[in-house]
């Protein structure tokens, strides 16, 4: 079994699942040595994906090249593949010790080889206390080292996690995601990460390929899909907090074009023909400041609104006011400080208009605020 | 049980808990469930409990509701000993984590039960019933059965049984875990908007800050079953009493780094064996901390800390960015601490960075209880 | 409140009395010399009313009575190991593959419609079916008889636990290697272990109290201790005793299966 | 995954074998003499619709099933009934829960013995001279003929109540304690009365439980003939002969093969029926 980390790619591949098709002709590349994350929200066809690279399942069409050998046909073991799986599927008969050396068994090492090598894995996922231990007697964040170590241990080129981290609790999480980074630095191997967490790409921001109702929206890295998401459902799930959408015209006063909005008007020097007459403006919560204190330097290009509080919400050490303007949603706005509200109060927030994402009707993205205001 | 009891208790508002101790006998076994808990909940506040699971809170909830006897303590509502009543007694009304609904029933029926308990007449039953599903936006689903809702429906038909009541004082024990996060927000909004317009107090049970965050006027940080901090949100997270609320508050939470206080030419200075040295002159009656502390350790939150030109020299592990924030994993000294900076491009995995720290916001707290000195 | 409580403790000591009564006596009566079983008034206390004899148990241990105890066992023993392996792979397809032929529901439902079927129905064609093969009165047709009653029991047992044995877990195999019959061995028999065990004493029990297939297909060769039983009261006197006594030992196994298996007991019923 | 998997009819084939080298020739056997009836030595003549004939102009047959409907139907009733109250007694009122499993484990002991050995012990009780007779003349009462024509088959039923009731006992009270806690708090933190929390809150989570239980019962009473076997040979006269045990006489005592097949074809179709509704219910 030659040691090489492939590029894999994926040619049109498509999967029906009772009746309907769950993965429509997928092309991708995920290069090698890198650390892969397949974003998108749930049932979006990630896990099929993952389950067709790993060799579990076979796609209806379509292949899968390997460099440019076709696996497709080939089991988890002849692609020397390893998954772990979402609710970690350690085997609960069995001790850590014996999940871990379970691939090692089946390729017949010598007893003392598969003593030795899931102990040097079991060292580097500080787990080696609990190797005598039942699955049930381990934590979340150790359950998941001992699944990751399985996945490890037998030398796979490449390792798929499926949504490694929704089991496990907010503060264990943020360790779990430095070790994954840790450990595809040291070791070098090729990690798929499928997951419906946006912080996760946040994290992994490198290869991020965005995924919905089984096609592939999006490739690119966070800055990418960041600045310039392809549509609306890349712009809203990229983020801390979803982004807000408020519809606009474009209307004529005094002879000048103006984007009419339920917030106001905007004063835009050019409108590009591109923009019909109905468009939908995006804006990021980060990108909108409340009250004076910080209002950004360029101050040209400065829109202010005023909203009643619906609630001010702390999350974590930061808090996000809903700005009730009259829209059907409020327009939500990050203050990075702990910063209470009682609902009903009016506040004044502004934003720099180069920061506005403009999409046509239909939820494509035509152009960035700087993209016109230069 | 004639009503004058009933009376009695709907005026009454202020709950005051006095040494509550509850002791739970598992076989031979007992698990000190709430120690020694000391809480006053004043009239028409909001009260969060808060801390991880099996920290004692949902314990002290029923307590409070008379679900719990205690294994020793009173509990007063106003100036009445309510410690022996049972829960029908008390006339406390709660929503359950899971909505506790009569599954057979509509939901009209569900929302009116209680009060044909309590000999209202049929209007009044009926008038009351479309105001509140009205509040709550379950009007057209009053004929529903309570078991064909989704979930997010059925806790807001739990949350309209409780307002249609005038009770003594609402309970609440995690209500928005199982709800999905669209929903939530807006419920949340809907029972701060309860709490004000009903003038009762509401006392609210979760392991999620920042849902008590939002709504709580004052919250009862709890572990291992004793109240370690009664205050304000923004107490809490400015001045935490020890180091278990300043790592549970906030995220993520409160950097630690054990130091000794050593005087110097004059100055005093946090040192640690590994070269770390920064100095904390300035800090109010230092020296005389000084000389009572010999070990300490050193607090500061990740977005009290910024990038300078001079300060403490790191080297930087991770980068996880957010939009317009970033977190850097940072090592200083062996010492493993992050920083929250707004989002810029020099900061590198890998380089040699000096970070500063935000004097007023430093801590320190005594190694062996736990407990801030400044 | 009081009150009330008070009351349902009787009403639960009466019923407890209603359910127990019937066994003290059938115990009293097995260890009753045949004279005192029937007497007025009646003899109810060891030793106070009668000097308990072992008669009936001497009488079986020195007859044929033992060997019916035997035969019980080795029929019902043989047939449950027979059905299990078959109904382990045909539970594991009906969870499994719930779509893919002969794993359907459907077929899963023809399987449950064999435990419905009303033995006096069937009795007298399978008489027939051995004796035209020249079996009857023999171990095999008994057992064999037995292996196919048992199948759709064990089936429906083993399919509720190979659900509960989440497919990640056989992903997870199959990602380290392991083929199919590897997996079962390695992997899902062992997880299911008490559970396996719980299918083959429930689907054994089922097999021990079985009556009509044993006193039609066994003659004087294979006699189970159910079909013993009627052979006591032929005669001129019925040895009351002597049936107290096979009721006895006839309701150790059931009992000690009972404790030790009860959280699977409503498994025969539901299935889950 | 390899090429060469084998598709998951093999894992049913073991098990198919097994029942159709019986079943088959069962169900053969049994359309084949309900079509033809061949008199000892003679040839096999068509028979299906004389047998047809007879059975719906059989009175013996007639009264049969109307006990056997009086059986099952009163003795399911019974058992139904008695079980919930029971179940729920054991929840409410013993609120320690080792005490009231070990008390549960003891009511259910009767389900666990063979059928066998439960009718011999109810014909030590209810035979003239046994146990029950003797006791109420020690009480100074007079006996009962528990056997007798007018008492046989309720005799019968209470024999089987006996036994059986355990497992409505069982299905109840799994589905009374799967209740979740917090409904019964919410009724007293709303002050409901004890028969309106029966109403909305017990009620609709055994319900289910209940009508499973009767359906099971129900089936089990129409196709056990072992109690009228060993206690009563459908005796005195006709009074405990339901429909198996006529079955059961037509096929051993008065062999007549092509109308016991008639009627053992009819109860089977019977027992596919209530499976079927059994099936549906368990669906839901």
């Amino acid at each position: 079994m030659k040691q090489f980390l492939p590029t894999i790619k994926l040619v049109d591949i498509c999967k029906k699942s009772n009746g309907s098709l769950i993965l429509k002709n997928i092309n991708l590349e995920i290069p090698n040595k890198a650390l892969y994350v397949v974003l998108g929200p749930p049932r979006s066809g990630k896990s099929a994906l993952g389950r067709i690279i790993a060799g579990l399942d076979t796609p209806d069409t379509g292949r899968i090249l390997f460099d440019d050998q076709d696996v497709t046909n080939l089991g988890p073991v002849e692609r020397n593949v390893s998954m772990v799986f979402q609710d970690f599927a350690l085997y609960p008969h069995l001790t850590a010790f014996d999940n871990i050396a379970s691939p090692l068994r089946k390729l017949k090492l010598l007893k003392e080889e598969i003593r030795k090598r899931v102990l040097e894995v079991a060292e580097y996922l500080k787990i080696s206390h609990r190797l005598t231990h039942y699955p049930s007697e381990l934590s979340g964040g150790e359950k998941q080292r001992v699944a990751i170590a399985r996945a490890l241990v037998k030398g796979a080129q490449i390792i798929i996690l499926d949504e490694p981290f929704i089991r496990l609790d907010l503060k264990i999480r943020e360790d779990m995601r430095a070790e994954l980074y840790r450990l595809q630095k040291d070791v070098g191997v090729n990690i798929i990460l499928l997951s419906s967490d946006p912080i996760d790409a946040m994290v992994f921001s490198e290869n991020i390929a965005f995924m919905q109702n089984g096609e592939i929206v999006q490739v690119g890295n966070l800055t990418e899909l960041y600045d310039d998401p392809k549509n609306i459902s890349v712009a809203r799930y990229i983020g801390v907090i979803e982004m807000n959408f408020i519809p606009a015209k474009i209307t004529q006063e005094n002879n000048r074009k103006v984007l009419d909005t339920e917030i106001g008007k905007m004063a835009l020097p050019t409108i590009p023909q591109l923009l019909e007459d109905e468009i939908l403006i995006g804006i990021r919560p980060e990108h909108i400041h409340i009250g004076e204190e910080d209002v950004p330097s360029h101050a040209g290009n400065i829109f202010t609104f005023e909203g009643r509080v619906k609630i001010a919400e702390v999350i974590g050490s930061e808090t996000i006011v809903h700005l009730d303007v009259g829209l059907a949603e409020p327009i939500r706005v990050l203050v990075p400080t702990i910063y209470k509200k009682n609902p009903g109060e009016v506040l004044k927030a502004t934003f720099n208009m180069r920061d506005l994402y403009f999409f046509d009707v239909s939820g494509r993205f035509i152009c960035r605020g700087g993209d016109i205001l230069g | 049980m004639d009503d004058s009891y009933v009376e009695v208790v709907t005026s009454l508002v202020s709950i005051f808990l006095d040494k509550i101790t509850k002791i739970f006998k598992k076989g031979k076994t007992s698990i000190i469930a709430v120690k020694d808990v000391t809480l006053e909940i004043p009239e028409k506040t909001f009260v969060g409990l808060l801390g991880p699971s099996g920290c004692g809170k949902t314990t002290t909830l029923r307590i409070i509701a008379g679900l719990e006897k205690p294994s020793s303590g009173r509990v007063y509502f106003g100036d009445v000993d309510v410690t022996d009543w049972d829960a029908s007694k008390r006339n406390v009304a709660m929503v359950f984590q899971f909505p506790a609904l009569y599954p057979t029933l509509s939901v009209y029926d569900n929302i009116a039960i209680p009060l044909r308990a309590s000999k209202v007449s049929e209007q009044d039953i009926r008038r009351q019933v479309l105001e509140v599903s009205e509040f709550l936006g379950i009007k057209d689903y009053l004929n529903e059965k309570a078991s064909k809702l989704d979930i997010n429906l059925r806790q807001k038909v739990a949350i309209a049984k409780v307002m249609v009541r005038d009770p003594s004082v609402f309970i609440l024990d995690e209500p928005l875990t199982v709800v999905e996060p669209k929903a939530r927000l807006e419920l949340r909004a809907k029972l701060k908007e309860i709490q004000l317009k009903l003038g009762k107090s509401m006392i609210y049970v979760s392991h999620d800050q920042s849902e008590v965050m939002t709504l709580s006027d004052k919250i009862a940080v709890m572990n291992n079953g004793e109240v370690l901090q009664y205050d304000t949100p923004e107490n809490l997270y400015n001045k935490p009493r020890n180091t278990f609320v300043g790592w549970f508050i906030g995220n993520p939470g409160m950097n630690f780094i054990d130091c000794e206080l050593t005087e110097e030419s004059g100055r005093v200075y946090l040192t640690t064996a590994e070269g770390f040295k920064y100095d904390v002159s300035f800090l109010p009656n230092i020296y005389d901390i000084a000389s009572s502390y010999r070990k300490v350790i050193f607090g500061i939150r990740p977005e009290h800390i910024a990038l300078s030109s001079r300060g403490v020299r790191v080297k930087c592990l991770h980068i996880e960015r957010f939009g317009s924030m970033m977190i850097l994993h940072v090592e200083a000294y062996g010492r493993k601490i992050r920083a929250k900076v707004p989002q810029t491009s020099q900061v590198k995995v890998g380089d040699e960075i000096y970070i500063d720290f935000n004097k007023e916001k430093i801590m320190l707290f005594d190694p062996e209880t736990g407990k801030a000195i400044i | 409140m009081k009150l009330s409580r008070l009351l349902g403790l009787i009403g639960l000591a009466i019923f407890g009395l209603f359910i127990i009564g019937p066994l003290y006596i059938t115990i009293i009566t097995a260890i009753k010399n045949i004279n005192d079983v029937f007497t007025i008034p009646p003899k109810l206390i060891p030793y106070t009313d009668f000097e308990p004899s072992s008669e009936a148990f001497d009488f079986i241990f020195n007859t044929r009575g033992k060997y019916t105890f035997i035969t019980s066992l080795i029929v019902a023993s043989t047939a449950t190991a027979i059905a299990l392996i078959p109904s382990l792979l045909a539970a594991y397809g009906f969870s499994r593959c719930p779509k893919a032929a002969m794993n359907d529901e459907r077929s899963f439902f023809t399987l449950l419609t064999l435990r419905m079927v009303p033995p006096f129905a069937v009795v007298l064609p399978i008489f027939l079916y051995w004796n035209q093969l020249g079996l009857f009165d023999t171990y095999p047709a008994l057992i064999w008889t037995y292996t196919v009653f048992s199948v759709p029991l064990a089936v429906w047992l083993l399919k509720g636990f190979v659900d509960e044995v989440p497919p990640s877990i056989e992903d997870a195999a199959k990602v380290d290697g392991y083929g199919f019959l590897d997996r079962l061995r390695k992997f899902v028999i062992p997880i299911l272990g008490p559970a396996l065990a719980a299918t083959i004493a429930l689907v054994w029990l089922f097999l021990w109290n079985e009556f009509l297939f044993a006193l039609k297909l066994g003659g004087s060769r294979v006699v189970t201790y159910t079909a013993y039983l009627p052979q006591l009261r032929v005669g001129q006197r019925i040895q009351w005793n002597v049936l107290g006594a096979i009721g006895v030992l006839g309701a150790i196994p059931p009992l000690i299966i009972l404790i030790l298996f009860r959280k699977y007991l409503i498994r025969v019923y539901l299935g889950r | 995954m390899p090429k060469k998997t084998f598709s998951p009819i093999f894992l049913q084939v073991p098990i198919t074998v097994i029942i159709w080298s019986l079943v088959g020739f069962v169900l053969a056997w049994l359309i084949y003499s309900f079509l033809y009836s061949t008199p000892p030595g003679g040839q096999p003549t068509f028979a299906a619709l004389n047998n047809i004939i007879t059975m719906f102009s059989d009175s013996r047959l007639f009264n049969a099933v109307l006990r056997t409907i009086y059986y099952a139907g009163v003795g399911t009733a019974i058992e139904v009934l008695l079980g919930m109250l029971v179940a729920l007694a054991l929840v409410n009122f013993i609120s320690n829960s080792t005490v009231r499993f070990a008390v549960l484990m003891i009511f259910l002991t009767p389900m666990a013995l063979s059928e066998a050995i439960a009718s011999h012990t109810w014909l030590m009780l209810l035979t003239p001279q046994g146990y029950l007779n003797s006791i109420l003349r020690f009480l100074g009462l007079p006996a009962v003929g528990w056997l007798s024509e007018s008492m046989a088959l309720t005799s019968l039923i209470l024999a089987d109540v006996w036994q059986w009731t355990s497992l409505p006992l069982l299905l109840i009270y799994a589905a009374r304690v799967s209740i979740p806690q917090e409904l019964y708090e919410m009724a007293s933190l709303e002050r409901l009365s004890a028969f309106k929390t029966f109403r909305v809150v017990t009620w609709p989570y055994i319900r289910n439980a209940v009508v499973v239980a009767a359906l099971l019962r129900f089936i089990f009473m129409y196709i056990t003939i072992d109690k009228i076997l060993l206690i009563t040979f459908g005796g005195p006269g006709f009074a405990t002969e339901t429909l198996g045990y006529y079955i059961w006489m037509q096929s051993f005592s008065y062999r007549n093969i092509s109308y016991a097949a008639t009627l053992s074809l009819a109860t089977l179709i019977g027992a596919t029926i209530i499976a079927y509704i059994f099936w549906r219910m368990m669906k839901r």
